[in-house]
């Protein structure tokens, strides 16, 4: 069960990416780099139960944390004058 | 079973060839310091595989296991990042200061900035 | 056993990578190194690294990306596209990699037990650090003890960096003077917007520091150490910065006060190692420092992790406060400093 | 204490320069700086005694032995060089804080001297170590202290080459770092001795070519051969003034340190010179480095750009006597490593003397200046000359060892070449000889006086070095001499 | 007893793991910025408890629990603020909703 969920969660992670990666607006791509923050979180935890040494959730807890200083950071430090009106569309070339 | 032995280090490869390439090609200067961090991190990426020992475990050693990874790659490699850290922080440091006197950050237009005849 | 994982996580990476090089937005950019930071970390744990992946986490996904964000907003953030066809950048970075495929054909395979770098000088860190040493994290005794000078030169990187940058952005910016009123609403804005945000960092600041101080001296038993608590540290008092200004800020952090500590890191760890010397050891030769050598091991590697983590944790204060500082209106709730 | 000597000549600059930052103020922290480096200085002396003597000095760091805990390992070549770093530093230190003070604002100053000292310890750092790990993080700790200090140059042009010379030499130190990950992949060690000793069993493999390839080409751009220099005159020519003496005189030498460290001692002579085509690729490239960079030198309006395209041309001089691959060709290579040190930071103090006094370093702004500041040219005269290569300089004592060397050789029709290639520097000294004694001040100029005795103090013991180890080669033959034969005894 | 344990154990991981996919579904498939955000906040964090609790019930051991449960806590805490603030920062940057189904 165990393994599946880890695998789950790796599909999730790839939606994420893409969804960081097409977009279209910045917040979008917030919204899928912090999912997969929580993700890698529950991740971290999973792996350390797999490998049969969960003593290391410290880490997880790190990225917990350093997750939510990331999503504070982008929205503040995007939040000026710069930024004032984001390009909506974005798209790739 | 080369293949499967050799497939991450092939990856790696891949990775820092990525690297490398934002890195000469890009015009942009923040990209090329976000390309010297892909190469970087792909090189620490390749260090920490040399040090994986298969059935061994994290080198936090305890009565309950025989077989851990070898510690000293992740020794240097803790080292390695703290580097790369610092080769980011001077190279943004540097590119705001371009910025504020060129007034750019892209290399064609800062090199022709400074010589503006050709 | 892990292998599946290992190759996922690879490839997500390298996925992660072309999105990258594809990318013509900044803060995009910036944000997918966030994520390939998370990615190499997640990596290192199944690679036995903890010690690394918990660096990876607070350096690659969070400093990094914060000071990147920074840069950004400075600097704006779309990039030009190539004028030209990169041909000469492909041809060089083919014949790198060729080479470096060319030299895995030689290599041990993955995992192998016997290889050549498991067998020479690490089997001591495993089999004797614990009683030479005297604490379970052989990642610390080697980092602290048996390599220690290689951590004193990354102590002394990571201050020189925070020198550099101080040389580079003390000098007065030459953009000019924003309307303050401007500011003002703007941040009257920010007010509103960010009152959960306030709240919720307020409960949650205490508790970053106080898990700082625990991973600084829960290093010997666990992943963690000087340096990842200093960053975490950091991470804090940069949070607060974000949320409640950069004045603010300054007022419970003296700038001054930080150079002169991340300073004073250096010298303690340098300190420790003058100490052994006129102890009769050689330099960083923890066992002279008290009678008994375990002992000697253990209050050495305690000091020189302090002074680590002291020095990270005010040299990206002051690479964070001075790359903030250089935009007046981006984090200070009154108006810009002259 | 003696017994710690290898480290403490590292780490007195490398604690200093955390001192600094309580000292604060920039004329004592000057004073401090100084102080410190002459002491290094001090230190150095004694080490090579002591090398000279007993032989290789080896200093377990930490007590643990190698290869489990790093070691210093100070050898002839490494003593040699630590002398000449520390010898440098110091006379330039001395017209620092009269330079410094004109190009540098005030609240920055203190600065400047903590990088200078990181500086110092790092370069110093790299040619003491015998850990190839260790060489990497102090050679990341010169070079964030090399980009800052380059950047504090004036100008935004600085700036434009500080960033060039971080990527590009970032690249360097990390293809460096990948070479170090493939030794340690094969052997398992990282200390010097110990992977030579282990390198033979695995020298055949591909990973160990690679390796090798890796590090000959992070090296080369830290060492800006030819074509990898594109960094180096911008960054050099935009610094600040003493700056560019220091480097010019001791961060190239450091790269070709590393570069007979490991050709020679890790890797092995006969790997590197007979398994590899190195001799061919560092001959070629070193000759074109000769004519590309004199060629360049003479067109150039900036006399600083002139000097740095001359290094250019130098460093070639130094990879042919390199690539010769014979004991007389190390030995010339070694004998210019220390000439060469001597003529550049005369030069480019000199330089500094000029732009302190004149304000830029423009060849339109030296009219005239052979009658206003006579002592300043007459040293710069000096450099140019043994630039050049004229009898009584020691520049005509260093050619003249590579000339023979090639001979000895066989090699004619490289002797030939080097031969033309001082044509070469005659021409781009004599441009700046015949505008500054030959050619009368533009009216519009204001007058210049000379510069005052804290630039002439040093410039003169520098240009007085370079004619007394001209006349008297004794001394620098000796330890060319004896590293060689160290370098060569090793490896059979 | 043990045995009830480890399935609801199971159980919660299985839940969890449908749920993570439903929702990564939802942030790849829906139309516009606040309905990918209401895929993902919503259940982001109830994702993440299942599988805490999840692990919490597979094996008791004093201090991986607390770990887990702080972690847990950091979760309940975290989550939805970030989702907040970003809802907010994006409606104030003035970001539309797309009303109408897209044809």
């Amino acid at each position: 069960m165990l393994m599946a969920a880890t695998l789950a969660i790796f599909v999730v992670m790839f939606l994420a990416i893409i969804r960081g990666y097409i977009g279209p607006t910045l917040y979008d791509r917030i919204l899928a780099v912090n999912m997969f923050g929580t993700k890698t979180v529950l991740l971290i935890c999973l792996l350390g139960f797999l490998f049969g040494r969960p003593e290391f959730l410290d880490i997880a807890l790190v990225y917990a944390l350093i997750n939510f200083i990331s999503v504070i950071a982008v929205l503040r430090l995007s939040g000026s004058d710069y930024f004032k009106n984001p390009p909506q569309d974005q798209k790739p070339s | 079973m080369m293949i499967l032995g050799l497939y991450s280090y092939w990856i790696v490869i891949a990775l820092m060839m990525i690297g490398l390439y934002i890195i000469i090609a890009q015009g942009n200067l923040i990209k090329k310091i976000v390309g010297l961090g892909i190469f970087q991190t792909s090189v620490f990426i390749f260090y920490i595989t040399v040090g994986k020992v298969e059935g061994g475990t994290a080198p936090i050693l305890a009565e309950a296991y025989s077989q851990y990874s070898n510690p000293l790659p992740h020794v240097l490699i803790l080292t390695a990042i703290v580097v790369g850290i610092a080769t980011t922080a001077l190279g943004l440091a540097l590119i705001v200061r371009i910025k504020e006197s060129y007034g750019s950050i892209e290399e064609s237009e800062i090199q022709e900035k400074d010589n503006p005849k050709c | 056993m892990g292998i599946l994982e290992h190759i996922i996580i690879l490839t997500l990476l390298l996925l992660v990578a072309i999105a990258i090089t594809r990318l013509k937005d900044l803060l995009a950019v910036v944000m997918l190194m966030g994520v390939y930071g998370l990615l190499s970390a997640s990596f290192f744990v199944i690679m036995d690294a903890v010690d690394v992946a918990f660096t990876e986490a607070s350096v690659g996904a969070g400093i990094s990306t914060i000071l990147m964000l920074t840069a950004i907003s400075l600097t704006g953030r779309t990039v030009s596209p190539i004028g030209h066809k990169p041909v000469l950048a492909m041809i060089l970075v083919i014949i790198t990699g060729g080479l470096l495929v060319y030299a895995t054909l030689d290599m041990p395979y993955y995992g192998l037990v016997d290889a050549p770098a498991n067998l020479h000088v690490s089997p001591r860190y495993i089999h004797d650090s614990l009683h030479e040493i005297g604490i379970p994290n052989a990642v610390t005794s080697v980092l602290a003890s048996y390599r220690g000078f290689d951590t004193f030169g990354e102590v002394v990187v990571i201050f020189t960096a925070g020198i550099g940058v101080l040389a580079l952005l003390s000098v007065p910016s030459p953009t000019p003077q924003e309307d303050t009123n401007e500011i003002k609403s703007q941040n009257i804005a920010m007010h509103h917007q960010h009152l959960v945000l306030r709240v919720i960092s307020k409960l949650l600041i205490p508790f970053i520091l106080l898990f700082g101080l625990y991973v600084q001296f829960h290093g010997d038993f666990g992943p963690g150490g000087g340096f990842q608590a200093g960053v975490i540290f950091a991470a804090a008092i940069i949070l607060y910065a974000m949320l409640f200004g950069l004045n603010t800020a300054r007022k419970a952090v003296s700038l001054p006060l930080v150079r002169l500590v991340s300073a004073l890191g250096v010298l303690l760890y340098g300190s420790v190692g003058i100490v052994s010397l006129l102890n009769g050891g050689n330099f960083l030769d923890y066992n002279v420092l008290l009678p008994d050598p375990v002992a000697g091991q253990h209050i050495g590697i305690l000091l020189i992790e302090l002074g680590v983590g002291i020095t990270v944790a005010s040299v990206m204060i002051i690479i964070f406060f001075n790359f903030a500082g250089r935009n007046g209106h981006l984090l200070n709730n009154q108006s810009r400093r002259k | 204490m003696l017994t710690h000597l290898p480290i403490l000549q590292v780490i007195v600059p490398l604690l200093a320069a955390p001192s600094c930052m309580i000292i604060q103020r920039p004329i004592l922290v000057w004073l401090f700086t100084l102080t410190v480096s002459g002491l290094s200085f001090l230190i150095s002396l004694a080490l090579l005694q002591q090398v000279m003597i007993s032989g290789a000095i080896s200093y377990e760091l930490g007590g643990w032995a190698p290869p489990w805990g790093i070691e210093y390992r100070v050898d002839e070549l490494s003593a040699v060089l630590l002398l000449i770093i520390t010898f440098v530093s110091t006379v330039v230190l001395v017209a620092t804080h009269a330079s410094i003070s004109k190009e540098i604002a005030e609240g920055r100053q203190s600065l400047f001297y903590v990088l200078y000292l990181l500086f110092l310890a790092g370069i110093l750092g790299i040619v003491s170590t015998g850990d190839v790990f260790n060489v990497f993080v102090f050679l990341e700790i010169s070079s964030l202290s090399a980009y800052a200090l380059i950047a504090m140059g004036s100008g935004r042009r600085a700036l434009w080459a500080s960033y060039q010379y971080l990527i590009l030499g970032t690249i360097g130190a990390t293809f460096i770092l990948i070479s170090i990950g493939l030794m340690y992949q094969m052997t398992g060690t990282l200390n010097m001795v110990d992977l030579a000793q282990r390198l033979p069993e695995v020298a055949a493999t591909r990973t160990i070519f690679a390796a090798f390839a890796f590090f000959i080409v992070g090296v080369s751009l830290k060492l800006a051969l030819f074509p990898l220099h594109v960094w180096m005159p911008n960054a050099y020519a935009y610094a600040p003034s003493v700056i560019t003496a220091f480097f010019a005189a001791t961060s190239t030498k450091v790269a070709l340190y590393l570069l007979i460290r490991f050709t020679f001692t890790v890797f092995g002579f006969s790997y590197s010179f007979s398994t590899l085509p190195l001799q061919p690729l560092f001959l070629g490239l070193g000759l074109l480095a000769i004519f590309a960079g004199s060629a360049t030198a003479i067109y150039q309006q900036n006399i600083k750009h002139l000097f740095v395209y001359s290094s250019v041309a130098q460093i070639g001089y130094l990879v042919v006597g390199y690539s010769m691959g014979t004991p007389e060709g190390l030995t010339a290579t070694l004998l210019h490593v220390f000439n060469h040190a001597l003529m550049k930071s005369a030069l480019f103090l000199a330089l500094a003397a000029v732009i302190y006094q004149v304000g830029s370093a423009q060849l339109k702004d030296f009219r005239g200046l052979g009658h206003q500041m006579p002592l300043t040219m007459a040293a710069i005269v000096v450099g140019g000359l043994s630039l050049i290569g004229v009898p009584l300089t020691v520049g005509f004592i260093s050619k003249w060892y590579l000339v023979m060397a090639a001979i000895e050789n066989g090699w004619w029709p490289v002797a030939i070449l080097i031969v033309l290639g001082s044509l070469l520097a005659i021409a781009y000294v004599w441009r700046l000889v015949e505008t500054a004694y030959f050619s009368d001040p533009t009216p519009e100029a204001n007058p210049v006086s000379e510069a005052p005795l804290a630039f002439l103090l040093p410039l003169w013991v520098l240009a007085g070095a370079n004619i007394y180890f001209g006349v008297d080669t004794r001394l620098s033959l000796h330890l060319a001499q004896a590293v060689s034969q160290s370098l060569f005894g090793v490896s059979p | 007893m043990e045995i009830i344990i480890s399935w609801l154990g199971t159980l919660c991981l299985f839940a969890g793991s449908v749920l993570a996919i439903i929702s990564g579904i939802g942030i790849f498939r829906f139309p516009d910025f606040y309905t990918r955000m209401h895929a993902v906040g919503v259940s982001d964090t109830l994702v993440t408890g299942l599988i805490v609790i999840g692990l919490v019930l597979q094996i008791p051991d004093g201090i991986v629990i607390v770990k887990l449960l702080l972690i847990l806590l950091m979760t309940l805490l975290i989550n939805p603020t970030a989702s907040h603030a970003l809802a907010k920062a994006a409606i104030l940057s003035g970001l539309q909703p797309t009303l109408t189904k897209k044809k």
